[in-house]
């Protein structure tokens, strides 16, 4: 039964971070077709940044802030100055710049913070939590916590705002968008600024578990990847779903199976999903017009 | 692409006369390695450009048949003792069955899924090449004997640079014979319009299924050869980065282009040797050189040059090809 | 005898809204059949449940005495059934040529063997089709165009690319869908005159086409659809004269 | 073609050049050629952790010798490249050293898996090559031309279990990576168990980039060892020392050198308090006694080192140290760098005093190290490495 709890808690904390960094995926091949190789580089410098501003002295919070908008800004100007540059560009052409672009990233962190890796103290201190026997670092609480925040967050976003509406009406069909005068590069902007900071935010509270290092970015978003391919691919809300059933799904396999194939969870679920249920778990299944 | 099959038989012949003059101009076996190593992911990526550039379909997991090419000569020929050639046979089997099987299963669906599964199935594949330690040697990976042809045993980077060059000729042949066949004219169309295909008569699952099975049997190809020519082969071969470096030689050197294939394999295999001097920046200037292309040449390098030659040499079209979108919708009015 | 297409009381629904409902018709060899109605009646809907982009819910699709309800459009298309399309599908990055050579596809025999060892059959067989696709290009007066690249070509030259696309491979039901659209009173004139020659070669012509003009000077039959049913049928002078057409349809847009 | 090629090699040479800060050392053109150093190593990908410091002092040494006067009156030239740990970039560079750069010795391969494969090559090319990697395999069986510094995964296993034996243990758990770093450690830490007296009661493996290995310390717990082996290197070593004070803070951990580095325990933040770690003298080089003959060696590399990095090196820069210095004692033996009588000099290294040991190789021993001087036992406390004696 602890036994039981202790994967269950390993579950929720893994499958956290993927949901963080599986939802801007989602949020960017939702508003643009395009699969963001860039992601898990915005998770990387949600951490790196946070140890770059605590060694300039700032606390945590002013750090932890810094980093989301630092990263916000990088999305904006990736999307700006590359994305967008590239006229007329393919949806391939797109992924090989998010591709570069994450080298960029994982470059620029390499010259500026060497390639040791890098923390800094959980946020409630080290102890570990007891809950029933089974333990869990009390920095998964965060990691929980920010992801909740995100959930809500989104949700709020997508019902209320306008530019959260926009953003739907771009997703669900970019000519009628522009017709009716939402701003369509605009909104491809505010995509990459969210995902980015999302991203961000997950590396912020993650880093006091996975620690960060400059080339953290490559295995965490292909987990992310994974997690909002199992959401369907379009949706936020799919991806945060479908990274706690990699989590659990991983947690509980290595736990009660054996962990030498912990690591194929993830990709034997993708390969039952896609016989099964190919749409995702949220997926809208395209709707063919001719 | 114009049909214009007899010019581009010429172009190949060019290219072989190009790489059999090779040996003699390179000033030393390093020089063979990187043109053996170019070659070979020239042949991935030829093969992967059919599936892409010309069928529209991306795959996520193309070096997983590279590696299972690779392991299938490495394991047939150390550890059974089978003659190279026939492993080599035995891998592009295993690569094609396993193509098949995943296309069947997946392609009868319409959007990205052949990218998620090959995706998912090319990690596995490195996961179980990495953890079968008894097998593969595991992360360290294993050695590979010579290859040897009727017995004759050969030596050597140029014995691997032989293999890899003639493998490169017989694949561009190939690759334009078959473009500018019935069956390749059916999968362009699926390129650039599915429900017009369809209508047309042209069995889009089946032609899918073949030209992805094609491409596996490519990258299995250049797989075995590899691990003939560097005797050594290591699970990182079939890894998820290596087949987006895949994906990104095919998009840079130019979609539905068998030059492009060549000229972006042979890009990105140099590409590290020449940053190699400049330690901590190479990565961001990997990345910078991988931007800036996309956005002066985002339908790739030779469709661009090509274009841009065409403008200058007929006025009167002012619009070059611009790229194939990866569905392959090119709505017209 | 079979009649060559048969439609019979077909009916589809997108999410509870009925485009089609248990719409019959059927069409002979050399027969110019034309469905016409307003917007949203379900025309092009019918062409799609004919052509096989999407499966008839109820009803059955009969081809050439084959009953093909559940088929694929390559399955349809192999018993000779081809169509165009109202937003042109032109194979865009496809020089004009190719494009009437892939319109063959069904004539040719090439597979996957012999087009990868490239015999010399593979070759043979282009060249053959090159030159029946030439003839066809020629015949739409797209002569001297075929080395263009599809999509750069105008607008009237792509429609008619498409329906040469369509006769590469000599079908025996051609459907269609607004040939006339955006085309000037002298092309659609020429129009006429192409699709009267295809019914004179024996073809089952089956047209959606808003140009009553040209519907009622070519068609041999009409049927007249109406949120997604049969609201007349006849030839066109029955069907003009019918009051219930006058009233919903023809009174609107006839000037 | 050819111009192409060689435009090639003449940016990417004098790039090299530029890099190595060498341009300044050509000034010297009366005297001989200097002596080309070639090496590759890990510096990114997986192993980055085991290269990274490698380099650094490759680059550190070759620039020190330099300024002193070089070798043999000549002067030192690094080639050196990161192999990313990946055997295909391994195999290529080692051509580039041989081929293009034309180096007299290759010092690399930090991974075991790159090590091997250049082993082919540098057999044919008949160029000594010392590897920086663990894994035995690659001097047993003896190859003519292939050396290595680091001490192998059996000495530091076998160290652990004479520890354990000694407190009175007799069941192990072991949890490794699955990279080939862990994976070597791992299999002798199950083969030397069975001729040791100790029971491997689980044997727990993670993915290198997994980023918890709670599950895996849960099982462990229900195995109920005596104390855990853990095989393991970079952030999942700090992960692995972070679970096991979250699951088992009451069954005591072992590590092997894969840890040996200041970054892992103040990566660790406290969860690597009382962990046991075998590892080179080099990061308890003040306790050793005065008497110790390694002792002035490794304070003035800890110090050398700290002052240009501004950080204390990690063992594993002690191999490419060692290596470095056994191949330059060995051209002055051999009085210059012909090839062959560099490799017969190599193998006839004596009392060399290096960081990861004392050196005795011989043509049965390509690596020459001792079990007693090759690994120390060490103990976390206070944030600080202790010898445990």
């Amino acid at each position: 039964m602890v036994d039981f709890l202790q994967f269950l808690l390993s579950g929720i904390t893994r499958g956290s971070i993927y949901g963080l960094v599986g939802v801007g995926f989602a949020l960017i091949f939702r508003s643009s077709h395009a699969i963001n190789f860039a992601q898990g580089e915005f998770v990387m410098i949600g951490g790196m940044a946070t140890v770059f501003f605590l060694t300039l002295g700032l606390p945590l919070v002013l750090a932890a802030a810094g980093a989301v908008v630092a990263a916000a800004l990088i999305g904006a100007l990736l999307q700006r100055l590359a994305i967008a540059q590239a006229k007329n560009a393919s949806v391939l052409t797109i992924i090989i710049i998010t591709i570069g672009a994450g080298m960029m990233l994982r470059g620029a962190a390499e010259i500026v913070m060497g390639r040791n890796f890098h923390s800094y103290p959980a946020f409630s201190g080290e102890l570990p939590v007891d809950l029933l026997g089974a333990k869990m670092q009390s920095q998964s609480l965060w990691v929980v916590a920010a992801l909740v925040l995100v959930t809500i967050g989104i949700h709020f976003f997508f019902a209320r705002t306008r530019l959260g509406k926009a953003v739907e009406a771009t997703f669900s069909n970019r000519f009628a968008a522009t017709v009716i005068g939402i701003n369509v590069p605009r909104i491809l902007i505010v995509c990459f600024m969210l995902s980015a900071a999302i991203g961000a935010l997950g590396g912020v509270v993650m880093t006091p578990i996975t620690l960060t290092h400059f080339e953290l970015g490559v295995p965490l978003a292909l987990k992310g990847f994974c997690a909002a391919i199992v959401g369907g691919l379009t949706s936020p809300f799919g991806a945060i779903i479908g990274g706690l059933i990699l989590g659990l799904s991983e947690a509980f396999a290595g736990g009660y199976i054996s962990p030498t194939y912990q690591e194929a969870v993830a990709f034997v679920i993708i390969i039952a999903m896609l016989i099964f249920r190919p749409q995702g778990l949220f997926g809208r299944r395209a709707v063919e017009r001719v | 692409m114009t049909s214009d099959t007899p010019r581009q038989l010429i172009a190949c012949a060019v290219l072989a006369t190009a790489l059999a003059l090779l040996p003699i101009v390179a000033p030393n076996p390093y020089y063979l390695d990187l043109a053996t190593k170019a070659c070979l992911a020239a042949v991935v990526c030829i093969g992967l450009n059919l599936l892409s550039g010309y069928a529209g379909q991306l795959s996520l997991g193309h070096a997983a048949f590279f590696g299972v090419g690779a392991y299938a000569s490495a394991i047939l020929c150390a550890k059974v003792g089978i003659t190279p050639v026939v492993a080599m046979l035995a891998g592009c089997l295993i690569s094609a069955g396993i193509a098949y099987v995943m296309a069947r299963t997946v392609l009868r669906l319409k959007g990205h899924y052949l990218a998620m599964a090959t995706l998912a199935f090319g990690v596995i594949i490195s996961i179980v090449l990495n953890r079968e330690v008894a097998l593969t040697g595991g992360p360290d990976g294993m050695s590979v004997p010579r290859f040897n042809l009727f017995g004759y045993r050969t030596t050597g980077v140029w014995a691997g640079y032989g293999l890899a060059a003639v493998a490169l000729v017989l694949a561009v042949r190939t690759a334009i014979v078959f473009v500018n066949s019935r069956v390749g004219r059916a999968l362009r169309a699926i390129g650039d319009s599915e429900v017009a295909a369809e209508g047309l008569g042209i069995d889009i699952a089946r032609y899918k299924t073949g030209v992805f099975v094609i491409s596996a049997v490519f990258a299995s190809v250049a797989g075995s050869i590899f691990a003939h020519a560097d005797r050594f082969v290591s699970p990182a071969e079939a890894g998820f980065m290596r087949s987006v470096e895949f994906v990104a030689m095919i998009v840079i050197g130019g979609l539905g282009s068998v030059a492009g294939s060549i000229v972006g394999a042979t890009l990105l295999t140099l590409l590290p040797q020449l940053l190699a001097g400049f330690d901590h920046y190479r990565h961001f200037l990997t990345g910078l050189i991988l931007i800036l292309i996309m956005i002066f040449m985002p339908a790739g390098i030779v469709p661009t040059l090509l274009a841009s030659g065409r403008a200058l040499h007929d006025r009167y079209r002012p619009f070059g090809r611009s790229a194939r979108s990866v569905t392959g919708r090119t709505s017209e009015g | 005898m079979a009649p060559l297409l048969d439609i019979h009381a077909v009916g589809v629904s997108f999410g509870g809204v009925r485009a089609l409902d248990g719409v019959s018709f059927s069409t002979e060899a050399g027969r110019i059949f034309s469905i016409i109605g307003p917007n949203g009646a379900g025309k092009t809907t019918l062409f799609n449940v004919i052509s096989g982009a999407y499966p008839a819910q109820q009803g059955k699709v009969v081809i050439a005495g084959r009953d093909m309800t559940t088929a694929p459009p390559s399955a349809r298309a192999a018993l000779g059934l081809q169509r165009t399309f109202q937003n042109l599908q032109i194979f865009g990055t496809m020089t004009a040529l190719e494009n009437v050579m892939v319109g063959g596809h069904l004539r040719q025999r090439t597979g996957f063997p012999s087009a990868l060892l490239g015999l010399p059959s593979v070759a043979a067989e282009s060249r053959a089709m090159r030159r029946r696709a030439t003839e066809l290009l020629d015949l739409f007066d797209l002569a001297g165009l075929g080395g263009a690249v599809a999509g750069e070509l105008a607008y009237g030259q792509q429609k008619r690319l498409e329906i040469a696309r369509a006769l590469a491979c000599e079908p025996r039901i051609l459907l269609l869908d607004e040939p006339a659209a955006g085309l000037n009173p002298s092309e659609t004139e020429d129009l006429a005159n192409v699709i009267r020659r295809l019914a004179g070669m024996g073809i089952a012509v089956v047209l959606v086409e808003h140009d009553m003009r040209l519907v009622m000077a070519i068609s041999d039959e009409l049927l007249v659809l109406n949120f997604g049913r049969e609201l007349a049928r006849g030839t066109p002078a029955e069907v003009s004269s019918n009051p219930a057409v006058i009233e919903a349809y023809l009174g609107v847009e006839v000037d | 073609m050819r111009s192409f090629l060689k435009n090639i090699g003449t940016s990417v040479l004098a790039a090299t050049l530029a890099a190595g800060g060498l341009l300044a050392a050509t000034g010297a053109s009366a005297q001989q050629r200097p002596i080309r150093i070639g090496a590759f190593t890990a510096t990114t990908g997986g192993a980055s952790f085991l290269g990274d410091p490698q380099e650094k002092t490759l680059r550190l040494y070759v620039d020190k010798i330099n300024k002193a006067g070089g070798v043999l009156g000549r002067k030192l030239e690094l080639f050196i490249y990161d192999s990313a740990g990946d055997a295909r970039q391994a195999v290529t560079y080692t051509r580039r050293l041989i081929e293009d750069n034309e180096v007299d010795i290759i010092i690399g391969g930090s991974a075991t898996g790159e090590s091997m494969a250049v082993i082919p090559i540098v057999e044919e090319a008949q160029i000594p090559f010392i590897s920086l990697s663990g894994g035995n395999v690659v001097v047993e069986p003896v190859r003519k031309w292939v050396f290595k510094t680091p001490g192998s995964d059996r000495m530091a296993v076998s160290k652990i279990y004479t520890d354990m034996k000694a407190r009175g243990f007799s069941k192990a758990a072991v949890i490794s990576g699955d990279g080939g770093f862990d994976k070597s450690c791992q299999k002798e830490a199950v083969t030397v168990a069975k001729t040791m007296g100790i029971a491997i009661v689980a044997d727990e493996v993670y993915a290198q980039a997994d980023t918890d290995m709670t599950p895996q310390f849960t099982r462990i717990a229900g195995a109920k060892p005596d104390a855990i082996v853990g095989c393991g290197f970079g952030l999942g070593g700090v992960i692995t020392v972070r679970n096991h004070r979250q699951i088992t803070p009451q069954i005591p951990l072992y590590f092997t050198h894969g840890v040996g580095s200041q970054q892992f325990v103040e990566g660790a933040r406290g969860a690597a308090e009382n962990v046991r770690i075998t590892v080179s003298p080099l990061l308890v080089a003040e306790q050793l006694d005065d008497s110790d003959p390694q002792k002035k060696t490794l304070l003035e590399y800890t110090k050398e080192y700290q002052e240009k990095f501004g950080e204390k090196p990690a063992a594993f820069g002690g191999f490419s140290y060692d290596a470095l210095h056994i191949a330059l004692a060995a051209m002055q033996r051999a009085g210059g760098t012909d090839k062959a009588k560099v490799r017969d000099e190599i193998e006839r290294t004596k009392n060399f005093i290096g960081i990861d040991g004392i050196f005795n190789m011989s043509p049965t021993d390509h690596m020459g190290l001792d079990f007693n001087t090759a690994f120390r036992l060490t103990e976390i406390k206070n944030n600080g490495w202790h010898l445990v004696k």
